[in-house]
């Protein structure tokens, strides 16, 4: 497993609502080795303030040696970051952590909400070129309202993959929660059910797949300091009464290799 | 000191002997910063370092506490890892043959709450390939003394050097907490009981608070402060104790680059240890070697030892 | 307390006692960076702070350290002043007329390198128009005691406090040093001597070094951390101390925003002190006094008293 | 004595070499009631690293409410505000300090070398505009190298003011110090010397004055905190043996109340 510290140049900045953003960077050994559902380390801003790096999902890589990341401002690291321009550079460290373990010959149903849509593009990507027909598998994605789910979706739409939306507000396919349109949906027995995006919408997802007896992977976040094992920051609680380390023994874990609070 | 100069010319002499340790460069990474060492061998050259010091071991297996265990702080961190860490026997299993066969000085961290486990770790720690010295940490709570901490009570800081001192088989290098009304005195009590070197500064105590929850950001409410926030205590350390003390010092505070190194020897330091700055940049440490390597040419000095403790003080 | 609530309905009631000491609102700023108020008159609203705490004055002027007195650092500053200032009898003579006027309360910071000073900077401040309390700086050296700062030991922080307090005609505030292993047992032994408040933290020590020079980068080697820095360990410090004291508590470190002010009422701060901030932003105790006001209101609390020491802990 | 905080727009970048730049910034209250001398604050860079304000001359006003800083890169602060572009929003706090007293009646004599060159411009306009006729002004302008003097120049040049120019290593007009011209020059014995560089150049000028007796205003630096009175860090000894403080005191000062090390 090689990991890489490279000077990233910004290709490109897209703005899809007031705080989601999408940065495109030229990174060409981490775009060659990454595996779906692993993750990057970026610095944001120049001087010693912010001081750590910050984790961001890849979005989707390119052949053509390019990573995207897709994020939203939600403290001063991601706001410095939305100020970067086409242009500048970006020290950029991975790939990190453990992707999602994909199954070649059962379907796949991809439960992404809000930003947890950030992996799944890169994850649909890898399924459908692995597989080379994605007609059995589906995704789901979600969002508060409009603006959080349809810039995406015409990237996902590329590989005919069968999409299903929701937004809370109604304003965007299903008026309602992605964990509505799971319950209704019939699962293949040996399915697997991968999702990312808040605590609440996973823990539920989980307790849906444990229902249907279906395998279910989960990307969940921690804070972090190193990215690689090496502060023991990132400790989540596993069923076992251990703890895990997100960033090594994660991102993506099996759902019932964790602790979830509902 | 005795350096024969079997150097090649053109490459700088770093050299430094910390007591009876020779180490190739004054470039240590900092205890609980760099793991076990093998998580940087993507990243590095970990034959650049002068030692490498692990994470923090203790007699028996420790899970460490409840996340969030870090939080940042303007330049800096605070943790509350726990000393998570595998116990001595796991360590010594696991980890050691790796790192043994590293070819590099491995310091090992060690921490205990009575004398007794910390004399215990010490002695299953000899004799094993590989262990090139041993580093105190006195910042942990002394059980028996209602859960002060070693480092700060110049006697309980005394007691513990004596008693790994005497179970020792490598050269004891004692890591100092800064949280403490007076460096020196401690410094000066662990230097009359045995300790070949001193390390100092570990984490200073803070806390940070989240205003939304209003709760403590971590789950341990109170963590260690690291990082470039702390580099002027740490050198103002470095620089009190140098003073007062003959033994080897090791400056560890803040340290991101080959300028910050220097300072820290001008001030008095032997050697010195990178912490936080790995998980900015997993080179860091490789880097400030370098640096200080371009310093020591660029400078025309005949070896970085010629730098150690050489800044001039005039008082007014 | 008693609040007679008295205000208009849409403003938020944002007043606090401190003792017997009743303040608009918990603001104030901290002593050496506000001058002596009357350097922000053209830049702020004077009027809105809760009360005025100024630069440290000693029984005779002082003429402070050669330069460099000051020097930045990762997310701080360093300073070494000197406690630079005009002497008590030309404060009062020539800067208190000024201060009476505003109508906000006025904080003395006094300093001493004896007991005996302490006490009679005290007495020439009795009954002077306009003092609405004395803030005692306890981290100067004590010349009697080979210069040991009269607040790292309890004792002697107890010793001055007594002093001060049997003398002194207003409310009596102690400021704390940070340098220290137990800061509790320093705050208990200044309640016991009688201080009405406690203000902390002063300044960390520490130091910065220049490597091109290879000097200290300031004339007087040390000085006083402060800024955004040193936050992490304010907050812890001033955590502890209310936990173990009964007199109000004025937190002060690296305090830029509403949100570090709050921060800090929650871990058990009445009051608050701003210091680095106003060098970076003059307005900055203004903005701190309009932002806990609009937290006061969105959050619609009765008042900004049913914040303080609301910080839930849960050790695990 | 009004001071004031202003959001201030760059409004043009210019690099006259690898470290030297020139912004403007639309800041109309400062540029009112700013005069030749006094200086700003300016906060660099977003987080709280560098923390504290950089202190920075007023290069010149002009009456559309803009002000101009003429700088160099020496480290971290000027680093970021060399990266600065135009559109972009800095903090700017000022004018602050006192600025150089001017003399009607009798001639000036400006000797500006190297960044010395920054207050000297907004000197020279405030002098012409006042007498009208500065025909028996004259300026020394010096620099390691032409780079350091020639682009700024032009400016000067418009008021036809009589300029004398040096350079360290020749590539610019006289080959030598700005003080071996200075030397050279039959002084009116009531006329003022203004000075600004580095200390050594401000030593010399001074001595020079000293012996023919000339009146000789110097600006001189200090490291700063708050550049307003407040933090006493600012200090410089004095003749008399006092500390002034060069950010309320100064900049400029007679050059005969401080102490010289020479
Ligand atoms: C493996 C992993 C992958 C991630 N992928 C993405 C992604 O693709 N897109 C995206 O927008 N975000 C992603 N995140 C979250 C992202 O890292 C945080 O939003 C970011 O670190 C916040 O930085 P900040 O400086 O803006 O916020 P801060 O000012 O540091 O904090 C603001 C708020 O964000 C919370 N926060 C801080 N760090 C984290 C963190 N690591 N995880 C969760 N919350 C945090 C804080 O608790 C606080 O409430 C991921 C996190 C992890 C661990
Ligand atoms: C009243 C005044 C007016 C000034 N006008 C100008 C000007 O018009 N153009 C210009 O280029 N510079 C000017 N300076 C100097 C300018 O403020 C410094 O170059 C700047 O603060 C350096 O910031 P930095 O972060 O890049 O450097 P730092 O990283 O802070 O320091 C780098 C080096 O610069 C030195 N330095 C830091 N601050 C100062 C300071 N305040 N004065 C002198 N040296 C300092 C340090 O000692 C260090 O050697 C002026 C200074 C003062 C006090
Ligand atoms: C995440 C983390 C874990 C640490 N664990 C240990 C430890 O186990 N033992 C120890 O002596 N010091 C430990 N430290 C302290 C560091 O070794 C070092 O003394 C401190 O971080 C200051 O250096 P820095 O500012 O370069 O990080 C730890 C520090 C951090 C940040
Ligand atoms: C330049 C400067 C001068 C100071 N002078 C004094 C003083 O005279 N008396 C005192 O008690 N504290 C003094 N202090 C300490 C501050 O009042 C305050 O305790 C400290 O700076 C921490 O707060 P901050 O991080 O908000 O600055 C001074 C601090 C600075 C930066
Ligand atoms: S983030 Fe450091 S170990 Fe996971
Ligand atoms: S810079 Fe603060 S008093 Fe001059």
């Amino acid at each position: 497993m090689s990991q890489y510290q490279e000077k990233a140049t910004v290709i490109r900045t897209e703005q899809f609502s007031e705080k989601n953003y999408r940065l495109t960077l030229d990174s060409p050994d981490i775009a060659r080795s990454a595996k779906a559902g692993q993750f990057v380390m970026i610095r944001a801003g120049f001087g010693k303030d912010p001081l750590l790096r910050r984790p961001f999902s890849i979005h989707q890589t390119s052949t053509n040696g390019q990573i995207q990341i897709y994020f939203k401002i939600v403290g001063r690291g991601t706001d410095m970051l939305a100020r970067i321009k086409a242009g500048d550079d970006l020290s950029v460290f991975g790939p990190l952590g453990k992707g999602f373990v994909i199954h070649e010959n059962f379907p796949a149903l991809i439960v992404g909400g809000g930003l947890g849509i950030a992996p799944m593009l890169f994850l649909a990507k890898s399924i459908c070129r692995l597989k080379g027909d994605c007609g059995n598998d589906q995704i789901i994605l979600g969002g508060r309202e409009k603006v959080e789910v349809e810039p995406l979706v015409k990237d996902f739409k590329e590989f005919g993959i069968k999409m299903l939306l929701a937004t809370d507000d109604g304003s965007y396919g299903h008026h309602g929660l992605v964990t509505d349109i799971l319950s209704s949906l019939e699962l293949h027995n040996r399915c697997t059910v991968y999702t990312c995006g808040p605590e609440p919408m996973m823990a539920r997802v989980y307790e849906i797949c444990k229902v249907r007896n279906v395998a279910c992977q989960v990307s969940v976040e921690s804070v972090m300091a190193c990215g690689m094992g090496a502060c023991l920051g990132c400790s989540r609680p596993t069923s076992k009464g251990t703890y895990a380390h997100v960033c090594l023994n994660g991102p993506v874990f099996k759902a019932e290799e964790l602790v979830w609070n509902s | 000191m005795e350096f024969v100069n079997s150097r090649k010319d053109d490459l700088p002499d770093l050299r430094v002997n910390i007591g009876s340790l020779k180490i190739a460069n004054p470039v240590m990474t900092a205890s609980g910063t760099f793991g076990y060492a093998r998580e940087f061998e993507n990243l590095m050259n970990l034959h650049r370092l002068g030692a490498v010091i692990v994470k923090g071991i203790s007699l028996y297996p420790r899970a460490g506490n409840p996340p969030p265990r870090i939080v940042e702080t303007a330049c800096g961190m605070l943790n509350s890892i726990g000393l998570q860490n595998v116990g001595v026997d796991r360590f010594i299993s696991e980890k050691m043959a790796y790192l043994a066969e590293l070819n590099i000085p491995v310091i090992v961290n060690i921490l205990g709450d009575s004398l007794a486990e910390y004399q215990e770790i010490t002695t299953r720690l000899c004799g094993v390939p590989g262990v090139a010295g041993i580093e105190v940490n006195i910042s942990c709570p002394n059980v028996k003394k209602g859960g002060v901490a070693f480092g700060t009570d110049p006697s309980m800081a005394a007691a513990v050097t004596e008693a790994v001192k005497e179970r020792a088989d490598v050269p004891v290098m004692v890591k100092l907490s800064p949280n403490v009304s007076d460096i020196a005195l401690v410094a000066r009590a662990v230097e009359d009981s045995g300790a070949d070197s001193i390390s100092l500064i570990n984490t200073l105590i803070g806390m940070a608070v989240d205003l939304k929850t209003r709760r403590p950001v971590l789950a341990n409410v109170i963590g260690g402060l690291s990082g470039p926030a702390i580099k002027p205590v740490a050198l103002r350390m470095v620089y009190q104790v140098a003073s007062v003390v003959s033994i080897p010092v090791i400056g560890i505070g803040g340290i991101e680059t080959a300028e910050d190194a220097l300072e820290f020897m001008l001030a008095g330091a032997t050697a010195i240890q990178i912490g936080t700055a790995s998980f900015v940049n997993p080179r860091a440490s490789e880097e400030v070697v370098e640096g200080i390597g371009n310093y020591v040419i660029s400078e025309k000095l005949p070896s970085v030892r010629d730098i150690i403790g050489q800044l001039s003080v005039d008082l007014q």
